[in-house]
């Protein structure tokens, strides 16, 4: 403790001190502002719409927003490892860091893919929610090496609709439009509105 | 940040004005969900109760006449069609009669409300109160483009927007805010500014004498909280024409029966099913072609339901028929009810006689419209359909008993004669509706009044212009 | 091959017999299955309308003393409750009376038919009319063991089996044959056998006489088809003691009502449901604790649905309640029947004057009956549920106009007093029911006869013995 406040501050009667605080002050400060500007908290939370914080993501978004899985699952379910909470925030943690300075030296690709340890994650939660279904005897019988498939291939080899549709790419959603709950600045009243009912007479 | 910067990926082609009323300008920017809203404009679907044929309910089932003698209703009715005729299909309507000009006609201007995204501007323009009051003819040239893009997007950020005062109105009197909707709550929300039941209120406090638009959503959406509003206010819609009751008309609560539905329940909307994604040349986009999901199972139902096409378009199928055998069933009683409570009247019953059957009437016709004016509740939730259209059934048991009563006690002791409804024009005949003369009307509005009003609206129109995008931008 | 021979994991304790009634004995092979079956003992869960706790119907629901007045479930009407019981119950209740030997008592033989694996036992040893044939009493000391592992399943394959002749006989008057019945077929078929509508048939060809159990399914299985059969055979179960309406019992139609389900529709199993996998000590078996799945939503519905439990029971709650309100309605209508009937006779009505009305009050129970009776029924179909309710509503409708127009003419033109129905004991005297003696006669026959038939059961089991399987095998 008292070697941190050491190496930190400098003494009392300094008169660097002041200098100091007011650094320390504006660092936090801007560390804050940097937070709320990319909406850092929201990458702590589940919600779908943390990851449409950043526009590349939008296309995933609104493609899943269309899928069957969007009554089930949201993002991390699927991309982020659910077999322990270390682990899931490591890689949540690792995995925003990439996606952050690829997006930020804009390097973002036209089609992305998974890497391959998100493949992995991405396979493990397929088979976390479908193990019933995946272990399924009656799929032995009628699909040829179904049991090999499931083992070796990736499900949405076969499976390539769940959950963004055949047709990937960030332009590839058409005119794709940020859903509005990540962007609070905006209401769905148009002003004119809002001061038409407003108005007082 | 970057990502407003990077808002639009798209080139667009031209700039959009705040509530731009001209669906073409729009489509220039998105023409993709443009060329599908143009489809709405398709005729050739018809599906066991729905689609987008032209249906004349009136015909299809004669019962309808009676119910809503005395109310415009009885003149025309037919069932939704796509959303590119909204316009053209309140011209053609009987119900808007034929206006002659400015002040005359039997429908108010709220009328228009639903109809197009000239409302928005014009509201804009004129101010709220100033657009529902006068005439519907008053507005004609104001109003000419079908519904579209202006009436769910804000022409800046293309987001979903709510541009009818009444649906925001309505959530401020539930205590609720409008803002804070989710995005998927959106999508159904901006339909719930039209799909809804709706009333003309001319005691809204400031605006008096206005017949202004509002949704009766303080007590709740139920049957009975509806209900309970008008009984509580008074309300009535119209005088029925032989039983005397005061009675209700329920329009389309479409949202509000949607919303008992285990759909809704899951969080499903109505851009789900009624717009759900397509691609077309490698690009997947909202389906503008608002239609009967039933014509396209695959792209709507099947994203949820891995059964079979044929499958899910039965179970539609199913539940809409066993609404349907207890609607008609209720419809039946209905007819009765009008009929001999007529004949009380006409033995001479006193008001008092006849106070508590009438509101008998009122609550079992207010029970039957609200299942039945939504085509879609049926299968949006058909739980809840029955309930109500069963609590229809037992206020008619009730009323029907206290008219044999009093029909006993006037000295008719029998069935009483049911008029012949076998045809559209006999049942229409019966509730003296002068159908040549209602028709002629409308033919000299359509020769004369209509194409000046067009011709002025293309004249203003002109002047907007359209603001081309410089290419360099 | 590997296979076939790996097909028993378990190490079988003792040879099982065909038609073993015993549940321990095949409790000794299958520990898992039988500690779960053991289960339905549980009487500590109640949800809104069900579970396993002991419910007085006629207590919950005074109207039905009335709507059932002459007919034994008027005395005496429980919830039904776990398996394990099925004997004790048939025991306690007032409906079987309190017989004092052989040749006694209200009741026939059949009576017996869904309780017991005695009953294939028994029905191997003597024949299936005759098993049929005689009085409840008579067969008291053979049946003893409540429902279990015989009643569903071969001894040797452990397969399912259908060990009830009047579900085989229905098939075959379908024109289907059971046989050809899929596993998940079967995982119903076995409920089948008890939980369905039935009646005795006095007329079976061959077997005159003889209260023969038979599934009324010939021209189908919805409420009018029902219906039909038995207005074409003039069949009747009872005469109403106060309306002498020529009455229907509906009992429990559960597989029939089920069968219009959504849940049937995709394939759903009763078993699904009510007999979920489990897991413990790393096997997973079927759960026989066969329950309200209500009591353990994680493991049945939590298999299909991700919504929270509490989510998915208040979907449940949410079709009972709107059901029970129609249903309510409904039973208020057919009282006022019942009493206006009975008034109707009071007054000097003629057999003819009352025809009508008296078909249009079978017509209406049976159709509520249908729709109450088995318990499940507002959840496992409510389109279908609240459809069959809406016609019951519609039929007293006409029922009851009649009634006034009659009432009338007798010269009674003003409601009907209706009896106190405050209290089950009140309801009960209304109709004319000596509790008192009922009860007495019960304890009586607890007393006297009922320990005398155990004893003798007892004997009879004690000469079955247990073959131990030597364990080298
Ligand atoms: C049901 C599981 C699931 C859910 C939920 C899900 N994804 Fe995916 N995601 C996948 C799969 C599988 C792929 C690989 C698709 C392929 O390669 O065909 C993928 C691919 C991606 C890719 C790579 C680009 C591409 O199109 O292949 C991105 C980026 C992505 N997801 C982001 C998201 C975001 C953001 C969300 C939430 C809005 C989300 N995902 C929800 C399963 C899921
Ligand atoms: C700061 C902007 C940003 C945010 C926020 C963001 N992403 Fe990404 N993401 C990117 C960029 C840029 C790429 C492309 C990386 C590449 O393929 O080179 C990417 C790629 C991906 C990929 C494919 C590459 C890989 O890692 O396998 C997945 C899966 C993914 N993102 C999921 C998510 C999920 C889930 C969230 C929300 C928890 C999210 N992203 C939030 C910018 C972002
Ligand atoms: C959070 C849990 C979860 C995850 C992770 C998940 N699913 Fe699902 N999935 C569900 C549920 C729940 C359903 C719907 C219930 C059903 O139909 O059984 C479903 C439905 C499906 C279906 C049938 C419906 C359809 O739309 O075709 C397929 C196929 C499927 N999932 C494949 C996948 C694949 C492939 C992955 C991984 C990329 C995946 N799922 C990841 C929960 C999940
Ligand atoms: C070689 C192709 C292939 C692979 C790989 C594969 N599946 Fe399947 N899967 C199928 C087919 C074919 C069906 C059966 C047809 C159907 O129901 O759509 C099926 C059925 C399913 C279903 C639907 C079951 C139902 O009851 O409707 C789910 C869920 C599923 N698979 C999940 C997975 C998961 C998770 C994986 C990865 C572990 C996987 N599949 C790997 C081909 C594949
Ligand atoms: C789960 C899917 C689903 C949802 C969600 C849904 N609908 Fe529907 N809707 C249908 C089906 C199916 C029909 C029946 C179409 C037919 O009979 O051809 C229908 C019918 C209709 C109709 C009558 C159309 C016609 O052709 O007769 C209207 C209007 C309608 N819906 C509007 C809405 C509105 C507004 C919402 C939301 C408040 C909504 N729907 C939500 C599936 C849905
Ligand atoms: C709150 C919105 C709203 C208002 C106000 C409104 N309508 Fe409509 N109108 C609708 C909707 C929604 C439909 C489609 C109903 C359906 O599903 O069939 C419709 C359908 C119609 C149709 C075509 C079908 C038919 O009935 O022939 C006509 C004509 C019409 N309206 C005329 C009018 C008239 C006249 C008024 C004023 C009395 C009016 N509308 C007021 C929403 C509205
Ligand atoms: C501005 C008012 C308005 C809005 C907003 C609106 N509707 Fe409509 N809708 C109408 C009117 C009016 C009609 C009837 C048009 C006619 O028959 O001329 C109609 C007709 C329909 C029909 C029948 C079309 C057919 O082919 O059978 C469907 C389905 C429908 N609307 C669904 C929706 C859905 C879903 C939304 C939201 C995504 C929506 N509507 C938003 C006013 C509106
Ligand atoms: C009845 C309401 C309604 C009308 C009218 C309407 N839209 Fe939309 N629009 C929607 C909904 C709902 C979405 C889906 C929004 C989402 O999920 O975020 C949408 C999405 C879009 C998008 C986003 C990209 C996509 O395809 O998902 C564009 C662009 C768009 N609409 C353009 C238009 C244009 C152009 C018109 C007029 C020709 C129009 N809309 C008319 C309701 C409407
Ligand atoms: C976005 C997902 C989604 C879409 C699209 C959708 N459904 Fe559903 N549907 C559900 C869910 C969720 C349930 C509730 C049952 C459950 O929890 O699995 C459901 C329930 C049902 C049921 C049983 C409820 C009842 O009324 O008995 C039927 C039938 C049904 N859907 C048919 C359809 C049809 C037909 C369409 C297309 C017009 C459709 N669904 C579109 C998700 C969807
Ligand atoms: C989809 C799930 C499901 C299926 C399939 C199903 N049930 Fe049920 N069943 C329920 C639920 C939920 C209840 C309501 C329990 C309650 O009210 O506590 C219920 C109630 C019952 C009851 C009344 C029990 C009580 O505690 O009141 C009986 C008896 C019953 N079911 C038998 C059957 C039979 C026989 C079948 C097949 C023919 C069947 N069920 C199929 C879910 C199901
Ligand atoms: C076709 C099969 C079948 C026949 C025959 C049958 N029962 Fe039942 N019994 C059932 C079923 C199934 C239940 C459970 C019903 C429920 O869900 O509550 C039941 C429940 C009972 C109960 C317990 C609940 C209560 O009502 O108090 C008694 C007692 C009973 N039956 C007596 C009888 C008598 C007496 C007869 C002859 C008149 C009879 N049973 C004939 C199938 C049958
Ligand atoms: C041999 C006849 C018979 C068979 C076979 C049978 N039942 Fe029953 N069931 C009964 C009787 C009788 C009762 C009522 C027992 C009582 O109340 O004493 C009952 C009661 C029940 C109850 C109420 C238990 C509670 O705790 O609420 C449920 C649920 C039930 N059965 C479901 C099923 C299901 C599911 C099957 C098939 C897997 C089935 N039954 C097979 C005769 C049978
Ligand atoms: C009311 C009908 C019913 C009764 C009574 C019944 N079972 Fe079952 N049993 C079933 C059903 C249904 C299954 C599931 C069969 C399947 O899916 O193949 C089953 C499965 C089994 C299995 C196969 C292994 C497993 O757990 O899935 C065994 C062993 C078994 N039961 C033993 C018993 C024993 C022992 C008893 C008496 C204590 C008994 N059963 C009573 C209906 C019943
Ligand atoms: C074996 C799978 C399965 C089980 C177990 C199951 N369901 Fe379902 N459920 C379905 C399917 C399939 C549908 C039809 C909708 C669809 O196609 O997605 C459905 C539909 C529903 C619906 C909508 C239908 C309606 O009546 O509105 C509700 C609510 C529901 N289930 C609740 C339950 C509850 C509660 C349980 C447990 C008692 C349960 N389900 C058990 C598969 C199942
Ligand atoms: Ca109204
Ligand atoms: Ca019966």
């Amino acid at each position: 403790m008292n070697l941190k406040k050491k190496e930190i501050l400098p003494n009392k009667g300094s008169r660097w001190r002041p200098v100091a605080v007011v650094m320390i002050a504006s660092l936090v400060g801007l560390g804050f502002f940097m937070a709320k500007e990319a909406s850092l908290v929201s990458y702590m939370s589940n919600k779908p719409e943390a990851c449409v914080n950043c526009h590349v993501m939008t296309p995933m978004y609104n493609s899943w927003m269309h899928s069957s899985h969007r009554e089930y699952a949201n993002c991390n379910d699927c991309h982020v490892p659910h077999d322990n909470t270390f682990n899931k925030y490591y890689f949540k943690a690792k995995d925003g860091l990439f996606h952050a300075s690829i997006f930020t030296a804009r390097m973002e690709p036209e089609v992305m893919f998974m890497r391959e340890a998100s493949q992995e994650v991405v396979q493990n939660n397929c088979i976390r929610c479908h193990v019933q279904q995946v272990t399924q005897t009656k799929y032995d019988g009628w699909i040829d090496d179904h049991k090999a498939n499931r083992t070796e291939r990736k499900c949405w080899e076969c499976h390539q609709e769940i959950p963004h549709g055949t047709v990937h790419g960030i332009s590839t959603i058409r005119n794709n439009i940020a859903p509005i709950p990540t962007d609070t600045l905006t209401t769905v009243i148009p002003k004119w509105l809002d001061n038409r009912i407003n108005k007082k007479n | 940040n970057r990502k407003n910067e990077a808002k639009y990926k798209y080139v667009p082609q031209v700039e959009i004005n705040e509530n731009e009323p001209r669906n073409e300008e729009w489509g220039k920017n998105f023409p993709a969900e443009y060329q599908s809203f143009l489809q709405t404009e398709q005729g050739d679907f018809a599906s066991f109760q729905g689609g987008n044929a032209m249906r004349d309910m009136l015909e299809e089932d004669t019962r309808l006449a009676v119910l809503w003698a005395g109310y415009g209703f009885s003149k025309d009715y037919n069932q939704g069609r796509g959303h590119q005729y909204a316009v053209e299909d309140i011209h053609n309507s009987l119900r808007t009669g034929g206006p002659k000009g400015n002040g005359d006609g039997p429908m108010p201007a709220t009328c228009w409300t639903c109809k197009s995204p000239d409302v928005p501007r014009l509201m804009n323009e004129i101010g709220i109160a100033e657009f529902y009051s006068g005439k519907w003819a008053d507005k004609g040239e104001e109003i000419v483009n079908p519904i579209g893009c202006a009436d769910c997007h804000d022409s800046k950020t293309m987001k979903l927007t709510i541009t009818r005062p009444a649906l925001v109105e309505a959530f401020e009197v539930m205590g609720k805010d409008i803002n804070k909707a989710t995005h998927q709550e959106m999508r159904s929300l901006v339909c719930a500014q039209c799909h809804v039941e709706y009333y003309f209120n001319k005691n809204t406090p400031g605006k008096e004498g206005v017949p202004y638009l509002t949704f009766p959503w303080k007590d709740g959406m139920s049957v009975e909280a509806m209900e309970k509003y008008y009984d509580d206010m008074n309300f009535k819609d119209w005088t029925h024409k032989l039983s005397k009751a005061p009675m209700l008309k329920a329009q389309h609560p479409g949202y509000e029966t949607y919303l008992t539905g285990v759909h809704a329940d899951r969080g499903v909307s109505c851009a789900d099913c009624h717009m759900p994604y397509k691609s077309e040349g490698g690009q997947k986009f909202t389906d503008h072609h608002i239609q009967s999901p039933l014509n396209n199972v695959a792209n709507s139902c099947q994203v949820c339901h891995r059964e079979e096409a044929e499958k899910l378009r039965s179970n539609v199928y199913e539940r809409q028929q066993k609404a349907a055998e207890s609607r008609l069933k209720l419809e039946d009683a209905l007819v009765k009810m009008h009929v001999e409570a007529k004949k009380c009247w006409d033995l001479g019953a006193t008001e008092e006689q006849m106070k508590d059957i009438l509101m008998d009437i009122r609550h079992a016709q207010w029970r039957w419209d609200y299942a039945a004016a939504a085509h879609g509740a049926s299968f949006h939730s058909p739980v809840e359909t029955a309930r109500v259209l069963a609590s229809g059934l037992d206020k008619a048991t009730e009323g029907r008993v206290k008219l044999a009563r009093l029909l006993a006690d006037l000295g008719h002791n029998k069935p009483v004669e049911m008029p012949d409804l076998s045809s559209k024009e006999k049942a229409q005949e019966y509730i003296g509706l002068d159908m040549e003369k209602l028709t002629k009307e409308k033919e000299e509005f359509k020769e004369n009044l209509l194409p000046k009003w067009l011709e002025a609206a293309k004249k203003r129109e002109a002047t907007y212009g359209s603001k081309q995008v410089s290419a360099a931008q």
